[in-house]
C-alpha cells in the first residue's frame, strides 16, 4: 500500500471518522448523534474501500447508512416522550477511564506484536467473496438469513401494539 | 445379597409407608416397625452367622457401577468385625426409635419414611466398601435428618437443623477432597485396595489428605471445637432422632476414623497420633466441664456425648489394638446407653413437656419406673461396671496409656466429671421432693415404651457382662488394621 | 507516512474503545445501541485490515466475517429498537438509568 | 505372662462352684426381688436373708476349709474377654484374708438384714431396700473374691453404686440425695488413682492378676518409682472408699441413709474395703517405703482429725461415723507401719463392734425418732438391751481389756510404736479421744433425763415412724437379736489372735512371710493404752455424768479449736464452696461454657453472619443499572487481560 | 451422507419452527397443536441424531466448519431435551400471555437450533453466527412478557449481550489476525507454528473471546446481567436461558480450547485463570444468593455459582495430558446434569408461581401441604443443586472436582466444596420454607399436564442420573475423547 493518495485518504478518513465518533459521544441531542453516527459509518465505508474491500464498502453504506441508521432514526421518532436527550449517566468518567485503559492495553499489544505482513496486498474480488460465502460458509450464510427472519418476526411481535393484538382474530 | 437386602430393607419400608393412603396413616407406624424389626432380625442373623475366625470382609457383594478407567466406582458391600457390631447397633436403634415414635401424630407417613431412610443411609455407611459409595450414603443421611429435626423438632429447630446440615457438609466437603486425592493416587475408590496401597504425596501432601478426612469424621464424631452443632441438634430434635443421632450417626465418624483415616493412611495416622490422642483427651475433659453447666437435660446429654466421643478419638489415637477395640466398643456402648438416656428423657418430656432441669424434680416418686430407667441409663453413661460403657472406657484408657500416658491420665478425670454431671442431674431431676406441678403425673405406660426401655437396658447389661460377644468379633478386624499401622 | 496494518488497527482500536465508552455512558438506550454499532464497525475495520494485509487464503475469511457481522448488526439493531419501543410503551422512557426495577 | 504362672500354686480345697455360689446367691436374691417381689415386702426381706444366709453358710465352709489348708491360696481363673492385647479374666481367689473378709461381710450383712426387717418395716421402699442390700452384698463379696485387679475394680465400683443407692434410699430428702451423690463422687475421685494403677500395672506388667502383681513387685523388675506410683494409686482408691483424709468428707454425710445401711456399709464392710485393698496389695507396699509412709501418715492424720471432730458432734450417728473414719485411719496407719495383721485384725473386730454400735443407734432412733443426743437422755432404763449392747460396743471400741477392740487396737499401737514414735503418739491420743467421745455419747444418750425425742411429723407422707417418741420403748426382737448376737464377737473376737493364730492364718495370703516380726504383746503399750482409754471414759463421766465441769465452759476454753472441730476443719466449705461452686462451677466451668457459647459457637455463627453481611454488602453492586453492568463487564475484560499478562509475563 | 443429513437435527428443528408459523398462519383453529409441532420437530431431531449414532457415522462437514462428532451429538441430545422440556413448560404460560404463540415456539426452536450449531461449529464465523442465532431469539423471548419487568430484562439482556458480542468479535478478529484463518484446526496449527511469538496478541485475543463467552456462561466478572434477566424474563424463558445458553457457551469454549488453541496455550496461562474465575464465580453466586427473597433471582445467582462449578471442569481441561478428557467430560456431564436439575427447579417454580402468583420465597410456605409433588420435586432439584446424593448434581460436582484434583487444583476443589456449604444454606432455606413453615393458605393444587410431564421428566432424570450415572458418564467420556482425538 503506497502512494500519497492513499496516505492522504487514510488520514482524512481517520480524522472524519474519529471526530464523528467523538461527536456521537459528545453530542447532547440524540438526533445529532444519529447524524454523527451516519458520518462514522460513511467514514468506515471509506476505510473499507481503502482496504480493497470495495464490495463491503458498498454494503456498509447500504446496510448501515441505509438501513441501520434509518432504523435508529425511526426508533428515535417512535419514542417521542423519551426526549431527545443524549446525555451521559454518572458513569461517564469511570467508563472513560476504563475504556482508556482498555485502549492502552490494545495499543500496547498492537505495537508489541510482530505482524506478519505479506508483500502483496491481498485482494478479494466480490465474486471470490460470493463463492466463499456459498461454499465454505454456506451454512452460516443460510443461518444468517434465518437469523434475519427471526429477528424480524420477533421484532414485529414485540412492537405490536395492544390494540393490534386485540384486533387479532385469535 | 444379604447386605443389600439389609441396607435397603428400611428404604423399601419407607416407600411402602409413603405409599399408604392418607386414610391409613395410622398404619405407618406398624409398617415402619415391621420394616425395622425385619432389618434387626436380618442383622442379628448376619451377626450370628459371622465367621469369627475370618479377619477379612464377609458377606461381600461387588458389582461394577461406573467404569471409566480413571473414575471407577463399584457397588461394593461387606462387613468385618469392625462394622458388624455397628450394623446391628443401627438396626437395633432404628427399631428403638420407631418404637419411641409411636406417640408421634403429625405427618406420620413422612416421619417414618424419613426415619427409615435415615436408617438405610447409616447402614450403607457401615457396609460400603467403596469410598465413593460410602460417601454417598454418608451424604444421604443429611436430608432426612434435616427434615426430621426441622419439622418434628422443638425450640429453635430450624436453626439447629440448618446448623447440623452445614457442619456435616463442611466436614464432608473436606472429606470429599481427601477421597478424590486418594482415589487419584490409587486409581480406585475400593477401600479394600486403598487399605493395602501405599501412597505418595501427589496433588496434596498426604498429611493434608489425612487431615481432610479427619476433619470430616471429627465433625461427625464430634470433637471439640467442631462440636457445637451437636447440642443444638440434640436439644431441638424429636426423641427418636436424638436416639438415632447420638446412637448411630455419631458413630459414623468414629467408624470412618478407623476404617478410612487409620487404615488407608497409617503413616500419617502414626505421625499425628499424639495430636489425635490429645484432641480426644481434651474433648473428654472439655465436654465434661461444659456438661456440668447445662440446664437442659438434652443439652446436658449432648455435651456428655461430646465427652464420650472424645474417648473414641483417644482410643483411635493410641493406634493400638486395645485402644481401637475400646473405641469400637465405646461406639456401640455409647450408642445403646445414650440411646436409652434420650429415650428416657423423651418419655419424661412427653409427660412433663419440659426439659429444664430446674423445673423438674422428684420424679422418682411420681413415675418410679421411668426414673429407674433414667437412673439406670445415667449409670451406664457414667461408666459403671457391668454396664456396657465401662468395658469400653477402660479398654480405651488401657490402650491410650500404653501409648500416651499423659493423654490417658488426662482423660480419666472425665470419669469423675461424668459421675459429677450425671449424678447432679439425677439429683435434680429424679430425686428430691416432688414439685407440686408434677403431682398429677401418673405412672401409666404404653407397651412400646416398656419394650424399648427393656430392650435397650437388656442390651446395656449384656454388653457389660459379656463383652466377648463383641470383642471376639472386633479383635481380628482391628488386628489387621493395627498390623498395617505397625508396618 | 504510508498507513500500514498498525495504523488501521490503531484506528480500529480507538473506535472500538470509543464505541464502548459511548455504550457505557449514554443514558438513552438508543445512544447505547449506537455505541455498540460503532464497536462492531471497529471490529469490521480490524478484520478487513487483517484481510488486506493478510497471507495465505485468509483474506476471504476476513471479508466473509465482515459480511456476517454486518448482517447480525442489522438484526441486533432491529431487535434492540423493537425492545426499546416495547420498554417505552411500558415506561414512557428508554433511559437506561431509570430501568432498575430489577436489582440486587 | 510370667507372673501368672508363678501364682499358679493352687491348693484345691474347696469346689469352685461353691465359691461362685457365694456371689451368685445374693445376686439371685437381688434379681428375684427386682423382677418379681419389689412390691411384696414380706417375700423381699426373707429372700434377701435367704440369699445372704446361704452366702454366709458357704463363707464359713470356706473359712474352715482354708483353715484346714493352713491358709493356702486357691485360685480359679477363666478368661472373660480379650480386647486387643488385653486379656481380662474372671476368677476367684481364696486365701486367709479372703476367708476372713467373706465371713465378716456375710455375717454382718446377714445380721443387718435381720435387723432391717424390723427397722424398715412399713417403709414404702421396703422391697427396693432389700434389693439394694443384696446388690451391695454381692458386690462386696465379688470385691473380696476377685483374683485380679480388673475384676476387683468392677466390684469396687459396684460397691460404690450400691452405696449410692442406699445412702440415697430416701431420695425425696434433698439431703439424702445430695449425700448419695457426694459419696459417689468423692469415692470416685479416689478411684481415679485405682484406675490409674490399673492402667499402670497393665502397661508395666501385662497382668491384672493379684498374685502376678505381688510377684511383679517383689521381683524388682520395676523401678521403685513405678512401684510407688502403683501403690499410691491403689491407696488413693482405698482412701476414697475408706474415707481417708482428705477424702473422708462423704462418710459423715452418708449417715443420711437408713441406719442398718450405715451399720453394714459405712461401718463394717464397704469402708473397710479400702483397708482390704491395701492389705491385698500389701506386698507392693512392702516394697515401696515411700508409699507406706504416705499410708501411715495419712492414716494417722485421718484418725486424729476424725476423732477431734467426733468430740463435738451432737448427732449420735455422726459420732459413730467420725469414729469409723477415725478407726479406718487407725487401720491404714497400721498398714503403713507394716502392721498387716494388726490392720486386718482391727478391721475384723471393728466390723462387729461398730456394726453393733450403729445398730444400737438405730434402735435408739427407732424409739425416739431422732439421732440428736440433745433430745435424748435416760434411755438406759427404757431400752436396756440396746443400752447394754451399746456399752459393750463402746467399751470394745475404746479398747478396754479384754474386749475385742483392746486386742486389735493394742496391736496397732504396738506396730506404730515400733515403726515411728510420732505415729504412736498420735494413735495414743486418738485412743484417748475415742474413749472420751464414745462415753460422752453414752452419757448423753442413756443417762440423765429423757428430753422427749423428735415429734412425729404426720404430714410427711414418707414418715413411717410407729409409736410415740415421747415414750420410747425397746425395739422389737428382729432388732434386738442382732444386737445381742453382735455383742458376742465384740467381746470375744479379740481372743482369736492372742496366739497369733489369726495372724499366721492371714499371713499365708502373702506370697512370702513379712520380713518384720509379727506383733507380740507388750505390757507397756497395753497398759498405757488401757490407761488412756480409762482416762477418756473418766473424763466423759466427769463432764457429762457428774457435770463437774460444764461442757459449755469447756467449749469456751478451747473455743478456736472447738470451732474448728465443729466446722469439720472447714473442709466441706473448702471443697464445696470454694472448689466445686467457686472455682469450678462459677469459674472454670462457666468460663468454658461461655467459651463454648461465645467463642467456639460464635465463630461458627459468626462466619454465617459474616457471609450474610458480605452478601448484603455486595448487593448494591447489582443495582439494576445497565451502565453499571456494562462497566463491570468491561472492567472484567481488562482485569482478565491484565491477569493473564501478569500470570504469564511477556 | 448428503447435505441435509449433515444438518438434519438442526434442520428438523428449524423446519418445526417454520411449521409452527405456518400452522399459525394457515390453520388458526389448530393453534393448540403448535406445541406438538414443536415437540415433533424436536423428536425428529433426536431421532435423526440417534440414527447418526446407530450408523456410527461421525465426520466433519461444510469444509470443516461443522464437526459432527460424538461431542456435538451429546449436546444435540442435551439441547433437544432442554427445548422439549421448555416447550412443555411454556404451554400454559404462552396461552395466557396471549402474544403470538407460534412465534414464541418458533423463536425457541430457532434458538435451539443455534445451540446445536454452536456445539458442532469448528469455524469462528460459524460459531459467531450460531451464537447470534441462539442469542437474538433469546433477547426477544426475554422481553416477551407484557409487563415492564420483562421488557426491561429483554432490553438489558440485549444491550449487554451486544456489547459482549462486540468484545467477542474483537477477540475473534485479533485471533484471525494472529493466525489469518477462522478454522479452529487452522488456528491450532498456526499457534503451534508460531511458537512463542506474539504471545501478547494471542493472550489478548483469547481473553476477549473468553470474555465474550463468559457473558453467556454467566461467570464472574461477566455475570451481572444474570439475576436481573432471570428475574425479569418470563419464567419458562429464564429456565431456558439458565441451562441452554450456559451449556452452549461451555460447549463451544471447551471445543475452542481443545481444537482451536490446543493444550499448549491452555495449560500455560489459562488453567489458573479459569480456576480463579471458577472460584470467584462460585463464591460470588453463592454469597449473593444467600440474601435473596425472590426465587428466580436466587436461581439466577445460583446459576452463577453453578457456572463456576462447571468452570472447574474447564480449568482441568486446560491441563495437557491424559487427564484432560476427564475435565472435558466433566464439563459436558455437568451441563447435562445441570440441565435436568435446573430445569426441574424452574419448572416447579413455574408451576408454583402460576398458582400463587408470586415469586417470593416467603410465599412458598406450606407448599408441602398444598402440592406435595411440586414441593418434593423442587426440593429434590435443590438437593441436586447443592450436590447431595443421590442426585445428578452430586455426580456432576464429584466428577468435575475429581478432574480438578487430577489437574493439581486441590485448592479449587476445597473452595468448591466450601461453596457447596454456603449453597446448602440457601437451597435448604427454600426447602425449609416449603416443608416446615406454615401458611394460612391450604388449598391444594396440581400443576397442568405439560408442566407435570416436563417436571416428571426432569426429576426422573435427576434421580436416575443420581442412581445410575454410569451410562451418561460413559457417553460424556466418549464425547470428550472424540474432541481429544480431533486435536
Amino acid at each position: 500500500m503506497d502512494g500519497f493518495g492513499v496516505t492522504f485518504a487514510f488520514w482524512v478518513l481517520t480524522g472524519v471518522t474519529l471526530v464523528a465518533a467523538l461527536g456521537v459521544l459528545l453530542s447532547r441531542n440524540l438526533l445529532h448523534a444519529v447524524l454523527f453516527l451516519i458520518l462514522t459509518f460513511v467514514g468506515m465505508a471509506g476505510y473499507f474501500v481503502l482496504l480493497s474491500a470495495d464490495f463491503l464498502g458498498m454494503a456498509q453504506v447500504l446496510i448501515y447508512v441505509g438501513a441501520i441508521a434509518v432504523l435508529v432514526l425511526f426508533a428515535v421518532l417512535l419514542t417521542p416522550r423519551a426526549g431527545r436527550d443524549n446525555g451521559e449517566t454518572r458513569m461517564f468518567l469511570p467508563a472513560l477511564l476504563l475504556c482508556g485503559t482498555l485502549l492502552a492495553v490494545i495499543l500496547f499489544v498492537i505495537t508489541d506484536t510482530n505482524w506478519a505482513v505479506s508483500e502483496e496486498p491481498a485482494t478479494v474480488s466480490a465474486a471470490g467473496l460470493g463463492e466463499a460465502l456459498l461454499s465454505r460458509w454456506v451454512l452460516p450464510f443460510e443461518l444468517a438469513s434465518v437469523l434475519l427472519t427471526v429477528a424480524l418476526v420477533g421484532s414485529i411481535m414485540l412492537v405490536r401494539s395492544r390494540e393490534e393484538e386485540a384486533e387479532d382474530p385469535r | 445379597m444379604e447386605l443389600t437386602v439389609l441396607v435397603f430393607l428400611p428404604a423399601v419400608a419407607a416407600i411402602v409407608v409413603l405409599l399408604l393412603p392418607a386414610r391409613q396413616e395410622h398404619l405407618a407406624k406398624y409398617v415402619a416397625l415391621a420394616g425395622s424389626v425385619a432389618t434387626l432380625a436380618l442383622s442379628l442373623w448376619l451377626f450370628f452367622t459371622f465367621d469369627l475366625n475370618e479377619s477379612g470382609y464377609q458377606f461381600v457383594e461387588r458389582r461394577e457401577w461406573v467404569d471409566l478407567g480413571a473414575f471407577n466406582l463399584q457397588y461394593f458391600l461387606g462387613v468385618d468385625g469392625l462394622s458388624m457390631p455397628l450394623v446391628v447397633l443401627t438396626a437395633f436403634l432404628t427399631t428403638a426409635s420407631v418404637l419411641v415414635s409411636f406417640s408421634v401424630t403429625r405427618r406420620q407417613r413422612l416421619y417414618y419414611a424419613l426415619l427409615l431412610i435415615l436408617s438405610t443411609s447409616v447402614l450403607g455407611v457401615f457396609t460400603a466398601l467403596d469410598f465413593m459409595l460410602f460417601f454417598l450414603f454418608w451424604e444421604l443421611e443429611l436430608f432426612p435428618m434435616y427434615l426430621l429435626i426441622s419439622i418434628w423438632g422443638s425450640g429453635r429447630k430450624e436453626y439447629s437443623a440448618t446448623k447440623f446440615v452445614l457442619f456435616t457438609i463442611a466436614g464432608s466437603a473436606f472429606m470429599l477432597v481427601g477421597i478424590l486425592v486418594l482415589a487419584f493416587s490409587a486409581s480406585t475408590f475400593d477401600i479394600q485396595v486403598l487399605g493395602q496401597s501405599s501412597f505418595d504425596d501427589t496433588v496434596l501432601p498426604l498429611r493434608w489428605v489425612f487431615l481432610f478426612l479427619f476433619i470430616g469424621f471429627a465433625i461427625k464424631l464430634p470433637i471439640v471445637p467442631v462440636h457445637t452443632w451437636l447440642p443444638d441438634a440434640h436439644s431441638d430434635a424429636p426423641t427418636a432422632v436424638s436416639v438415632m443421632l447420638a446412637g448411630v450417626l455419631l458413630k459414623m465418624g468414629g467408624y470412618g476414623l478407623i476404617r478410612m483415616c487409620v487404615t488407608i493412611l497409617p503413616g500419617q495416622a502414626d505421625d499425628l497420633s499424639a495430636w489425635m490422642a490429645g484432641a480426644g483427651a481434651v474433648s473428654v475433659l472439655y465436654g465434661a466441664f461444659v456438661t456440668l453447666r447445662q440446664t437442659d437435660v438434652k443439652r446436658l446429654i449432648a455435651y456428655s456425648s461430646v465427652s464420650h466421643m472424645g474417648l473414641v478419638l483417644l482410643g483411635v489415637g493410641a493406634l493400638g489394638t486395645t485402644g481401637m477395640v475400646g473405641a469400637t466398643y465405646q461406639m456401640v456402648a455409647h450408642g445403646v446407653i445414650t440411646g436409652l438416656l434420650f429415650v428416657m428423657i423423651g418419655l419424661i418430656y412427653e409427660r412433663t413437656h419440659t426439659r429444664e432441669i430446674a423445673r423438674l424434680g422428684g420424679l422418682a416418686r411420681q413415675v418410679p419406673l421411668l426414673a429407674t430407667g433414667f437412673v439406670f441409663a445415667g449409670f451406664g453413661s457414667l461408666g459403671l461396671p457391668a454396664l456396657a460403657g465401662f468395658i469400653a472406657e477402660v479398654m480405651v484408657f488401657l490402650g491410650a496409656f500404653e501409648q500416651y500416658e499423659w493423654a490417658a491420665l488426662m482423660a480419666i478425670f472425665g470419669v469423675v466429671l461424668s459421675a459429677g454431671y450425671i449424678l447432679w442431674m439425677l439429683q435434680r431431676v429424679v430425686f428430691g421432693p416432688v414439685r407440686p406441678e408434677w403431682n398429677s403425673l401418673t405412672d401409666q405406660r404404653h407397651w412400646w415404651e416398656h419394650s424399648v426401655v427393656l430392650m435397650l437396658a437388656a442390651l446395656i447389661i449384656l454388653l457389660g457382662v459379656y463383652p466377648a460377644i463383641l470383642t471376639d468379633m472386633i479383635n481380628p478386624a482391628i488386628d489387621t488394621i493395627v498390623l498395617r499401622v505397625g508396618a | 507516512m504510508t498507513p500500514g496494518l498498525e495504523h488501521f488497527l490503531t484506528v480500529g482500536a480507538i473506535l472500538f474503545c470509543l464505541g464502548l465508552t459511548i455504550a457505557l455512558s449514554k443514558r438513552n438506550a438508543i445512544g447505547v445501541l449506537m455505541g455498540i454499532e460503532i464497536m462492531l464497525n471497529a471490529v469490521n475495520l480490524t478484520l478487513l485490515s487483517f484481510a488486506r494485509f493478510g497471507v495465505g487464503h485468509g483474506p476471504v475469511a476476513g471479508q466473509a466475517f465482515v459480511v456476517f457481522i454486518i448482517t447480525v448488526a442489522a438484526a441486533e439493531a432491529a431487535v434492540a429498537l423493537a425492545l426499546a419501543v416495547s420498554v417505552y410503551r411500558n415506561r414512557d422512557t428508554i433511559d437506561v438509568d431509570k430501568l432498575n426495577l430489577l436489582r440486587s | 505372662m510370667p507372673f501368672l504362672e508363678a501364682a499358679a500354686t493352687q491348693s484345691p480345697t474347696i469346689d469352685e462352684w461353691l465359691l461362685w455360689a457365694i456371689l451368685v446367691s445374693p445376686l439371685t436374691a437381688w434379681a428375684l426381688i427386682v423382677l418379681y417381689f419389689r412390691k411384696i415386702p414380706a417375700v423381699a426381706g426373707y429372700l434377701a436373708i435367704a440369699g445372704i444366709g446361704i452366702s454366709c453358710l458357704i463363707s464359713f465352709v470356706t473359712l474352715f476349709n482354708v483353715i484346714d489348708a493352713d491358709g493356702a491360696i486357691a485360685q480359679h481363673t477363666h478368661e472373660w474377654f480379650t480386647a486387643g492385647d488385653v486379656v481380662v479374666n474372671l476368677g476367684v481367689r481364696v486365701d486367709g484374708l479372703t476367708a476372713v473378709m467373706l465371713v465378716v461381710v456375710t455375717s454382718v450383712s446377714l445380721l443387718v438384714q435381720i435387723y432391717s426387717t424390723g427397722y424398715m418395716a412399713g417403709d414404702s421402699g421396703y422391697g427396693r431396700y432389700f434389693a439394694h442390700m443384696c446388690l451391695f452384698t454381692t458386690a462386696m463379696l465379688g470385691l473380696v473374691l476377685a483374683d485380679n485387679l480388673f475384676m476387683l475394680f468392677i466390684f469396687w465400683e459396684l460397691v460404690g453404686l450400691s452405696s449410692y443407692l442406699l445412702i440415697g434410699f430416701w431420695f425425696h430428702k434433698p439431703s439424702a440425695a445430695a449425700a448419695a451423690k457426694k459419696a459417689f463422687i468423692v469415692t470416685r475421685i479416689g478411684d481415679l488413682g485405682l484406675l490409674a494403677a490399673l492402667l499402670l500395672i497393665w502397661s508395666r506388667a501385662e497382668t491384672f492378676d493379684i498374685a502376678g502383681i505381688h510377684h511383679w513387685a517383689a521381683s524388682g523388675e520395676a523401678s521403685d518409682k513405678i512401684v510407688t506410683l502403683f501403690a499410691l494409686g491403689i491407696f488413693a482408691g482405698a482412701a476414697g472408699k475408706s474415707a481417708q483424709f482428705p477424702l473422708h468428707v462423704w462418710l459423715p454425710d452418708a449417715m443420711e441413709g437408713p441406719t442398718p445401711v450405715s451399720a453394714l456399709i459405712h461401718a463394717a464392710t464397704m469402708v473397710a474395703a479400702g483397708v482390704y485393698l491395701v492389705a491385698r496389695f500389701f506386698p507392693v507396699f512392702e516394697v515401696s517405703t515411700d508409699a507406706r509412709e504416705v499410708v501411715a501418715w495419712i492414716g494417722a492424720a485421718t484418725a486424729l482429725i476424725a476423732a477431734t471432730i467426733a468430740l463435738v458432734q451432737t448427732d449420735l450417728k455422726r459420732v459413730l461415723a467420725y469414729s469409723t473414719v477415725s478407726q479406718l485411719g487407725y487401720m491404714m496407719l497400721a498398714l503403713g507401719a507394716l502392721g498387716y495383721v494388726a490392720a486386718i485384725f482391727h478391721l475384723f473386730t471393728h466390723a462387729f463392734f461398730k456394726a453393733l454400735l450403729f445398730l444400737g443407734s438405730g434402735s435408739v432412733n427407732h424409739g425416739t425418732n431422732t439421732f440428736d443426743m440433745r433430745k435424748m437422755g435416760g434411755l438406759r432404763a427404757k431400752m436396756p438391751v440396746t443400752f447394754w449392747t451399746f456399752v459393750i460396743g463402746s467399751l470394745s471400741l475404746a479398747g478396754i481389756f479384754p474386749l475385742a477392740g483392746f486386742w486389735s487396737k493394742d496391736e496397732i499401737l504396738l506396730d506404730a510404736w515400733r515403726y515411728d514414735r510420732a505415729l504412736w503418739f498420735m494413735a495414743a491420743t486418738v485412743a484417748f479421744m475415742t474413749a472420751f467421745y464414745m462415753f460422752r455419747a453414752i452419757f448423753l444418750t442413756f443417762f440423765g433425763e429423757y428430753k422427749g425425742g423428735e415429734p412425729v411429723d404426720h404430714h410427711d407422707p414418707d414418715n413411717h415412724f410407729h409409736g410415740d417418741p415421747a415414750h420410747p420403748h425397746e425395739s422389737p426382737w428382729p432388732m434386738r437379736a442382732p444386737l445381742l448376737i453382735l455383742a458376742v464377737p465384740a467381746v470375744l473376737a479379740g481372743l482369736l489372735n492372742v496366739d497369733h493364730d489369726f495372724g499366721d492364718f492371714i499371713n499365708h495370703a502373702l506370697p512370702e512371710l513379712p520380713h518384720h516380726e509379727g506383733s507380740t504383746f507388750e505390757w507397756g503399750i497395753a497398759l498405757s493404752s488401757l490407761g488412756l482409754a480409762l482416762g477418756g471414759i473418766g473424763l466423759a463421766w466427769a463432764i457429762y455424768y457428774k457435770r463437774w465441769v460444764s461442757s459449755a465452759s469447756l467449749r469456751e476454753l478451747f473455743l478456736p479449736l472447738a470451732g474448728l472441730f465443729e466446722h469439720k476443719y472447714f473442709l466441706d466449705n473448702v471443697y464445696e464452696d470454694i472448689f466445686v461452686r467457686g472455682i469450678f462451677h462459677r469459674g472454670w466451668n462457666r468460663l468454658l461454657e461461655l467459651t463454648d457459647r461465645y467463642v467456639i459457637d460464635g465463630v461458627a455463627n459468626g462466619s454465617g453472619r459474616l457471609v450474610r453481611g458480605v452478601s448484603s454488602g455486595l448487593r448494591p453492586i447489582q443495582n439494576g443499572l445497565l451502565q453499571t453492568y456494562g462497566l463491570g463487564f468491561a472492567a472484567g475484560v481488562i482485569i482478565f487481560v491484565l491477569a493473564v499478562f501478569a500470570a504469564n509475563p511477556l | 451422507m448428503n447435505g441435509i443429513d449433515l444438518v438434519g437435527p438442526q434442520f428438523a428443528v428449524l423446519i418445526a419452527a417454520g411449521m409452527a408459523l405456518l400452522v399459525d398462519a394457515l390453520l388458526p383453529r389448530q393453534r393448540r397443536f403448535i406445541p406438538l409441532v414443536a415437540l415433533a420437530g424436536l423428536a425428529l431431531s433426536v431421532a435423526w441424531t440417534i440414527s447418526w449414532v446407530s450408523r456410527d457415522d461421525y465426520q466433519s462437514a461444510f469444509g470443516g466448519t461443522l464437526a459432527l462428532d460424538k461431542y456435538a451429538v451429546f449436546f444435540y441430545f442435551v439441547f433437544a431435551g432442554i427445548a422439549a422440556a421448555v416447550v412443555l413448560a411454556s404451554i400454559d404460560w404462552v396461552k395466557r400471555e396471549g402474544r403470538g404463540e407460534a412465534e414464541y415456539y418458533a423463536l425457541l426452536l430457532v434458538s435451539t437450533a443455534g445451540y446445536m450449531f454452536l456445539a458442532a461449529s469448528r469455524d469462528l464465523i460459524t460459531i459467531f453466527i450460531a451464537l447470534e442465532l441462539s442469542s437474538i431469539p433469546q433477547y426477544i423471548l426475554a422481553g416477551w412478557g407484557k409487563d415492564e419487568r420483562s421488557s426491561e430484562a429483554g432490553l438489558k439482556y440485549l444491550l449487554l449481550g451486544a456489547i459482549a458480542s462486540a468484545v467477542l468479535l474483537y477477540g475473534m478478529a485479533l485471533l484471525y489476525g494472529f493466525t489469518r484463518t477462522t478454522d479452529l484446526g487452522g488456528i491450532a496449527d498456526a499457534i503451534v507454528a508460531g511458537g512463542s511469538e506474539n504471545r501478547a496478541l494471542l493472550t489478548l485475543a483469547v481473553a476477549l473471546v473468553i470474555a465474550g463467552f463468559g457473558f453467556k456462561m454467566a461467570v464472574v466478572p461477566f455475570q451481572m446481567w444474570v439475576p436481573d434477566v432471570y428475574q425479569g424474563a418470563p419464567t419458562p424463558v429464564a429456565a431456558y436461558l439458565s441451562v441452554g445458553s450456559k451449556g452452549a457457551a461451555f460447549a463451544v469454549v471447551t471445543r475452542l480450547f481443545f481444537e482451536g488453541l490446543g493444550p499448549d496455550v491452555a495449560s500455560d496461562d489459562w488453567s489458573m485463570i479459569f480456576a480463579v474465575v471458577a472460584a470467584v464465580s462460585m463464591t460470588f453466586g453463592n454469597v449473593m444468593a444467600i440474601v435473596q427473597t425472590d426465587i428466580k433471582r436466587l436461581l439466577g445467582y445460583s446459576s452463577i455459582a453453578q457456572a463456576g462449578n462447571i468452570m472447574v471442569g474447564l480449568a482441568a481441561v486446560s491441563v495437557a495430558g491424559e487427564e484432560f478428557v476427564l475435565g472435558a467430560s466433566g464439563v459436558i456431564f455437568f451441563v447435562a446434569a445441570y440441565a435436568f436439575t435446573n430445569l426441574g427447579a424452574f419448572i416447579a417454580v413455574i408451576a408454583i408461581s402460576q398458582r400463587i402468583g408470586s415469586d417470593r420465597i416467603g410465599d412458598y410456605a406450606g407448599m408441602w401441604k398444598r402440592s406435595p409433588v411440586l414441593a418434593g420435586a423442587l426440593a429434590l432439584c435443590l438437593v441436586s443443586l447443592t450436590g447431595i446424593p443421590p442426585t445428578a448434581g452430586f455426580w456432576a460436582k464429584l466428577y468435575v472436582f475429581n478432574s480438578a484434583i487430577r489437574a493439581d487444583l486441590a485448592w479449587l476443589v476445597i473452595v468448591g466444596v466450601l461453596n457447596s456449604l454456603v449453597s446448602a444454606y440457601y437451597y435448604l432455606g427454600v426447602a425449609r420454607t416449603m416443608f416446615v413453615a406454615e401458611s394460612g393458605e391450604e388449598a391444594t393444587f396440581r400443576p397442568p399436564l405439560g408442566l407435570s410431564i416436563s417436571l416428571g421428566l426432569a426429576t426422573a432424570g435427576v434421580l436416575i442420573l443420581g442412581l445410575v450415572p454410569g451410562p451418561l458418564l460413559d457417553a460424556a467420556h466418549d464425547a470428550a475423547e472424540t474432541l481429544a482425538l480431533v486435536s
